[in-house]
């Protein structure tokens, strides 16, 4: 087994796990940690996948800003939540529904095996991406930028002072 | 053994996340762990971007994967503000961040 | 060539937006653009020349224009328009009921811009149903005539208009779904390259006789519910009764008819082998109607209901006519539906005026009329006579070919409708005893004669009555260039 | 210099003058006070119409049997080479000038003129006279283009037109509400027989567009004449079922617009309109065009042996019941119209037995004499104001010439020699008598017809002497009568003089020539005057019974318990056919129809509700779903996911593993 391929599996595992714990843990807190270690290793992944770019990305906007801002919003409400998830936890259609759909998504990933004979991993320089970013994507990235700004503006009509 | 990494486990992984982000979607009802759920599903939709543009048939099209996963980071981003800014004004209309409670949506 | 169509629905459009925004000027603005319509249409008639049909065997069509509007690999939608002999006497029945009714109602007080507006509307929907040669062009004007309409009935009708207004959107709305996607089911299964009429129409033919008989069924469905057909008909009294006059007089004049001929523009002359089939149950629906209407009419106390129940008598004629599928079937069916325009168009006029002179439409309160108001009367008996089949009046040459081609092709059973002629002429002949004749009773004392505008518009209706009724090679002579008539 | 043919050509004034007339007359009339709101304009053009159609009818006369066909087309489609009509389809109005036509024409316009002079006087004191002279025209109009019509859809066109004529006149006093139902009535009666008659057409314009030569009637219409030969007869020889079909519904129409049983309640009803219109159009004119129809019908189209033993059946029968109606009626013109009837029952009885020239023959001086009989009990009901036979009295003496003219009629129509009537009415029943030998299964209803031959004397006299006989009137209320002016008293001498005269007019060879068959002139052998003596007899005792009973004043009155007050009673009561029908109508046709109502209402509209209401309730119900809990939403949308991912991987696959897609 390649080195690649060990790699892939702790981080795959750790990926899963801290998926799960993040869910299902008790204190609030921790689940801040767990959600931000399942940050980590998917930037892991992505650096496996030689995609470093995006890697750099996850690492800078989901483990460093969204962790932050969960760990804010956490903070803000922290007097009158309660701490731990005191409902039901566990429905069982829920569950069952989740489960069915990773049973089903399993299927469709088996009629794909082997799909990809590839073993050669695209890299790509930072250049190209942005390149691509600005070129032919730059409507998208303009109409991201246009998201980004009226989600902003919504967000701060949302928390404004009083307003009841 | 073989090599694990292949598009059917690749998939398996970001199918296995995709469900664990949707059981955190239907069960949990702390307005925070639903956006920690769709969190991780939109990751697991990403992942699979990126492994596809790893694995493209040409480079160019792998380009257009890798394009794709830095506009959803964005998104993903711009609505965890959203979100949180929803649970700042859930947290002061109703002093509670439990989404059942709020249901103002039905007719 | 100069595209006459296209510029009579321009200035239709035109004069209908203009009439919505010139506030109290509206109605002179609404009676000359009706003015310019009536003399397009004839302008078109007297220029009316059928090209025929093509070598290849497809239709065509007089002043013909044809324009890609959407154009997708796989979807074909143009603005195709043009006439034949079975549409330009319809339009010409728009045209001038248009005019009639702008007349009619030209003392309207309430809203007078929005109510001109709407008439011209539901009359350029109207136009556009009888001229447009593309299914969705066709279904997109089939569906502007119900809007007005349904403001019309809701804003100036009765008591009960809410409830009669909703009825008719619904029946018809429910109606024209089942067209719709009975014309693309058509269009798509026959894989036709496009969907405009000529396109569809060599596929359509050629589609199993199974297709076909379910796609006719499904057409006549649609269709039928504008007829209307026993029983799916009645939003048609409810909307009658509670509709203002102008807005009754286009309902029977001319919306029923946009049901005759859609059925035999998209449904006869498509699937021609699915009308043979479906022909029992055709029969079983026309004779339905015929025997409903004309049996119901007779308890009526309201005179615009007993005219709508009449109407569903006629047009159940009209379906009968169609069904037997023959020329002069066709022939029949297309003088029949002009001449109903006309006649309904005026007995609705009468019924209109008769509640705004008297107050009442009741035919059991209101007696003895005819010294008091001459005109009214007059108006009423010549209507009266004209639906019941008189010779020497419109509507008899029609029902003389409908029946005739019944006889040809049913036999005996061309009793059903024959007797039922002595119903109708039973339950005109109770009216007139007991509005026009008999001691005058239950007449206020301020009741005068017709104002000036009734009178004229009903003038004008019976002149057409008489003049159609002696004369009607003028109708036939145009009805015939149409390639259900299979001209060579 | 005239050529023979020249006034032919212009036969469609006939029907255009007075049609010209009922314009000026509607148009104008209120204006036209000087002229009796328009009556003297309609006289005019109702004189110029008698000019042109008797001197037509004279031509024709000298042009021995000739016709004269005008066509003009109405509407057509052109043929396809296939389906129904492979040479296409028109339909045509004419102007057929034959020789029965031409005698119509004698009857119509003479008769026309006349009764429109008559009403000068006889309407002065009436309102409403511009819409009377109007609607009088139209109906001359309508009868002169009914009897040169040129085929049966032309003669339907006109039938019924001549019929809605007749609905106006019945009802012109359309304030008394007897008069407004019995229009009514008229119409709906006769517009039964119309839909039997336009039935009738169909069945034989599809039988000969089947079986006829090509180009034959599809595409002429439904014409009288091919050539100048009475064709159709032979071209449907075999056809005879539907021909005797057709036969049966043409006499239908016949029955309805003649009043011949069981459709024969509308015409003493119609005695509610104007004596001027019971003369012209419910004597002399409109009703016999049944007759007239079933002559064309028999000459042209041709009838099969049980077609003429139905006609035969019903003419001698309804001559019989409409006789023994007229026998106890007080109302002066309801024993005139039972006489019509009765008088209209020989002449189908005559044509059904093979003999249309004659009946066609009895049609041309009844017209006079009938006329004649109404226009001078007109007259006494002018100068009295009361119809009723028992208030009235004595008018013999103040009355000369109207006392002369009805006893001429009356002379007349009981077959007195050598009145008119005793020509045409003893060659009728000779012509029958003579069938009897071959058709023994006519004899019951020849018998019929002898026996009305006393009943007729006998109620005509009764109402005469009733009427005219006696010292003064019973009801001492009545107004003094006298004699009328010119303009009345004229038409009744120049009609008593036809009915005096127009009996012997077949003896002329030229105006024979306008009969052309059997039985015209009258020819007397043996047999014949025997006949003539059995029912000059039976005349002359019904005159002898009505005089002893009722002569000089008299009042007959039979013993309260007698077997003749049951009888009577039903009698009055018209045999309760009337009232039969009414019950059909009133409460079969319109209960049914409030049933339909009904139904409407509540069933199928009650249905449309019902779904409303489910649909309302279900939408009710289903909007709970809407929690507004957001979790419930996303637990939707991941179902709905599923439900794709099932069916893409599960259904889908399945599907096309069964062939199914």
């Amino acid at each position: 087994m390649s080195p690649e391929g060990l790699a892939f599996l702790a981080l795959g595992a750790v990926a899963v796990i801290t998926a799960l714990a993040a869910l299902l843990v008790r204190e609030l807190v921790h689940t801040i940690m767990w959600i931000a270690s399942f940050f980590v290793a998917l930037s892991g992944l992505y650096f496996l996948l030689q995609a470093s770019f995006l890697g750099v990305l996850q690492l800078g906007v989901y483990a460093g800003a969204v962790t932050i801002l969960l760990l804010f919003g956490i903070m803000v409400t922290r007097r009158r939540i309660f701490s731990r998830e005191a409902a039901t936890g566990l429905s069982l259609t829920s569950l069952f529904l989740a489960l069915l759909v990773i049973v089903l998504l399993a299927a469709v990933a088996s009629d794909l095996a082997g799909a990809s004979n590839s073993t050669t991993i695209h890299s790509y320089a930072v250049v190209d991406l942005s390149s691509a970013l600005f070129g032919p994507y730059g409507g998208w990235l303009l109409l991201l930028g246009l998201v980004m700004l009226s989600a902003l503006s919504g967000a701060i009509y949302l928390v404004r002072e009083g307003r009841e | 053994m073989s090599d694990p990494i292949t598009t059917a486990s690749f998939l398996g992984l970001s199918g296995a996340l995709l469900g664990i982000g949707l059981f955190g979607i239907l069960t949990r009802r702390n307005f925070i762990l639903l956006l920690i759920a769709i969190e991780i599903a939109i990751n697991a939709a990403v992942l699979n971007f990126v492994y596809f543009a790893a694995f493209a048939s040409t480079p160019a099209s792998g380009l257009n994967g890798q394009s794709a996963a830095v506009v959803l980071v964005g998104l993903a981003a711009t609505e965890i503000a959203v979100g949180l800014a929803i649970v700042l004004a859930l947290n002061r209309l109703r002093g509670s961040i439990n989404v059942t409670e709020a249901t103002s949506l039905r007719l | 060539m100069f595209p006459a169509l296209s510029f009579l629905l321009l200035t239709l459009l035109v004069g209908t937006v203009l009439t919505f925004l010139s506030g109290r000027w509206a109605r002179w603005v609404a009676l000359g653009s009706s003015m310019l319509f009536l003399l397009e249409v004839s302008g078109l008639l007297s220029g009316f020349s059928w090209p025929g049909v093509s070598a290849s065997g497809v239709p065509q069509y007089a002043y013909a224009e044809s324009y890609p509007w959407i154009s997708l690999p796989w979807l074909h939608i143009s603005y195709t328009v043009g006439v034949d002999g079975i549409s330009l006497p319809l339009l010409l029945l728009t045209a001038i009921l248009q005019l009639v009714t702008v007349l009619y109602s030209f003392d309207e007080r309430r809203q007078p811009a929005a109510y001109f507006g709407l008439v011209l509307l539901t009359c350029l929907g109207c136009a556009g149903v009888f001229l447009a040669l593309d299914v969705l062009l066709f279904f997109l004007f089939w569906e502007l005539v119900l809007i007005p309409m349904f403001f019309l009935i809701g804003y100036w009708g009765g008591l009960r208009r809410r409830y009669a207004a909703l009825k008719f959107f619904v029946y018809t709305h429910v109606g024209s779904i089942v067209m719709l996607v009975a014309l693309l089911v058509t269009a798509f299964y026959s894989h036709a390259p496009s969907f405009d009429f000529a396109g569809m129409y060599v596929p359509a033919q050629a589609l199993g006789v199974t297709t076909q008989a379910l796609l006719f069924a499904a057409m006549l469905f649609g269709f039928g519910i504008k007829f209307p057909i026993v029983p799916f008909h009645t939003w048609l009294p409810d909307a009658h009764v509670e509709a203002p006059t102008g807005g009754s007089v286009l309902l029977a004049g001319l919306l029923l008819k946009l049901g005759g001929y859609g059925l035999i523009r998209w449904g006869l002359e498509l699937l021609p082998t699915g009308l043979v089939h479906d022909q029992p149950l055709l029969y079983a629906v026309a004779f339905a109607s015929i025997i409903w209407g004309s049996v119901i009419a007779l308890a009526q106390r309201d005179l615009k209901r007993l005219v709508a129940y009449s109407s569903i008598n006629h047009m159940g004629i009209v379906l009968l006519a169609i069904a037997v599928d023959s020329n002069l079937g066709l022939l029949a069916a297309v003088l029949l539906m002009f001449a109903h325009g006309v006649v309904s168009a005026l007995l609705f006029m009468v019924s209109g005026s008769m509640h705004h002179t008297f107050g009442s439409r009741d035919i059991a309160t209101v007696h003895g009329i005819t010294p008091r108001t001459p005109v009214l009367s007059t108006m009423m008996m010549v209507g009266a006579l004209a639906s019941l089949g008189l010779p020497a009046l419109i509507s008899f040459p029609a029902e003389f070919s409908a029946l005739l081609a019944t006889w040809d092709r049913l036999g005996y059973w061309v009793l059903v409708p024959l007797l039922l002629l002595v119903v109708t002429a039973a339950f005109y002949l109770w009216m007139m005893q007991r509005v026009l004749f008999g001691p005058t009773e239950g007449v206020p004392e301020t009741a005068r004669d017709l104002p000036w505008p009734e009178a004229l518009a009903m003038s004008m209706l019976v002149a057409l009555t008489v003049l159609y009724g002696i004369l009607p090679g003028l109708l036939t002579n145009v009805i015939i260039h149409s390639p259900v008539y299979g001209l060579p | 210099m005239w050529q023979a043919t020249y006034l032919f050509d212009w036969a469609f004034l006939l029907p255009l003058l007075p049609a010209l007339s009922f314009v000026i007359v509607g148009l104008l009339g209120p204006r036209l006070k000087r002229l009796e709101h328009g009556g003297w304009v309609a006289v005019g053009f109702g004189f110029a119409t008698m000019v042109i159609g008797v001197w037509i009818a004279v031509e024709e006369m000298l042009s021995s049997g000739g016709y004269t066909d005008q066509q003009y087309t109405w509407f057509s489609i052109p043929g396809n080479g296939t389906g129904t009509f492979p040479n296409g389809f028109s339909l045509v109005v004419g102007t057929l000038v034959d020789p029965i036509s031409a005698l119509m024409l004698i009857v119509v316009t003479v008769v026309g003129f006349l009764v429109l002079l008559y009403s000068i006087g006889y309407m002065h004191h009436d309102g409403g006279l511009p819409r009377y002279y109007a609607e009088l025209s139209l109906f001359l109009a309508a009868m002169n283009g009914l009897v040169l019509s040129d085929n049966l859809l032309e003669f339907f066109l006109f039938w019924e037109l001549v019929g809605v004529c007749s609905y106006f006149l019945i009802g012109f006093y359309y304030e008394k509400p007897s008069a407004a139902s019995a229009a009514k009535e008229a119409f709906l009666v006769t517009r039964v027989g119309d839909i039997l008659f336009l039935l009738g057409i169909f069945v034989y314009f599809a039988t000969y567009a089947t079986s006829g030569s090509a180009g034959g009637w599809a595409a002429n219409g439904f014409p009288f004449v091919q050539g100048n030969q009475p064709f159709l007869a032979g071209a449907m020889g075999g056809h005879s079922t539907t021909l005797t079909i057709a036969g049966l519904l043409i006499l239908g129409g016949a029955a309805g617009k003649s009043a011949q049983f069981p459709l024969h309640v509308w015409l003493p009803d119609a005695m509610e309109g104007p004596t001027t219109v019971s003369a012209l159009i419910h004597a002399a004119t409109m009703v016999a065009a049944g007759v007239y129809l079933l002559a064309v019908a028999s000459l042209f189209l041709g009838f099969t042996p049980a077609d003429q033993l139905a006609i035969v059946a019903i003419g001698g029968f309804t001559s019989f019941f409409a006789a023994t109606m007229a026998l106890v009626n007080t109302d002066i013109k309801r024993v005139i119209a039972y006489s019509t009837i009765s008088q209209l029952g020989y002449m189908v009885l005559a044509v059904g037995a093979g003999f249309a020239m004659v009946g066609l023959y009895h049609l041309f001086t009844h017209a006079f004499f009938k006329a004649l009989l109404f226009l001078a009990a007109g007259s006494v009901i002018h100068a009295v104001g009361t119809q009723d036979l028992f208030k009235m009295g004595g008018l013999g003496k103040s009355m000369r010439i109207t006392g002369f003219a009805f006893l001429v009629g009356g002379l007349s129509l009981s077959g007195i020699v050598p009145f008119a009537g005793f020509w045409s009415k003893d060659d009728l029943l000779a012509s029958v008598y003579g069938t009897l030998a071959t058709h023994p299964v006519y004899w019951p209803f020849f018998l019929m017809a002898l026996a009305t031959v006393f009943l007729t004397a006998y109620y005509i006299f009764r109402a005469f002497f009733l009427a005219f006989s006696g010292p003064a009137s019973r009801d001492p209320t009545l107004p003094t009568a006298h004699e009328a002016s010119w303009v009345m008293t004229g038409p009744l001498l120049a009609l008593s003089g036809l009915a005096m005269g127009a009996g012997l007019l077949p003896f002329i060879p030229a105006f024979a020539s306008l009969l052309p068959g059997a039985g015209i002139p009258p020819h007397y052998g043996l047999s014949e005057l025997a006949l003539s003596g059995i029912s000059l007899g039976l005349a002359a005792g019904g005159i002898g019974l009505a005089y002893s009973l009722w002569g000089n004043g008299k009042v007959y009155t039979a013993a309260p318990n007698s077997a003749l007050g049951p009888v009577r009673a039903l009698l009055l009561r018209r045999y309760y056919f009337k009232d039969a029908y009414d019950a059909i109508g009133l409460r079969g046709l319109y209960g049914l129809s409030r049933a339909a109502d009904f139904v409407e209402r509540y069933m199928i509209d009650g249905t449309v509700h019902g779904l409303e209401r489910a649909f309302g309730g279900l939408s009710n119900r289903l909007r709970h779903i809407e929690s507004g809990v957001v979790l419930d939403y996303a637990a939707f949308l991941v179902s709905g996911l599923l439900f794709l991912l099932l069916f893409l991987l599960v259904i889908a696959p399945w599907l096309v593993s069964t062939g199914g897609i």
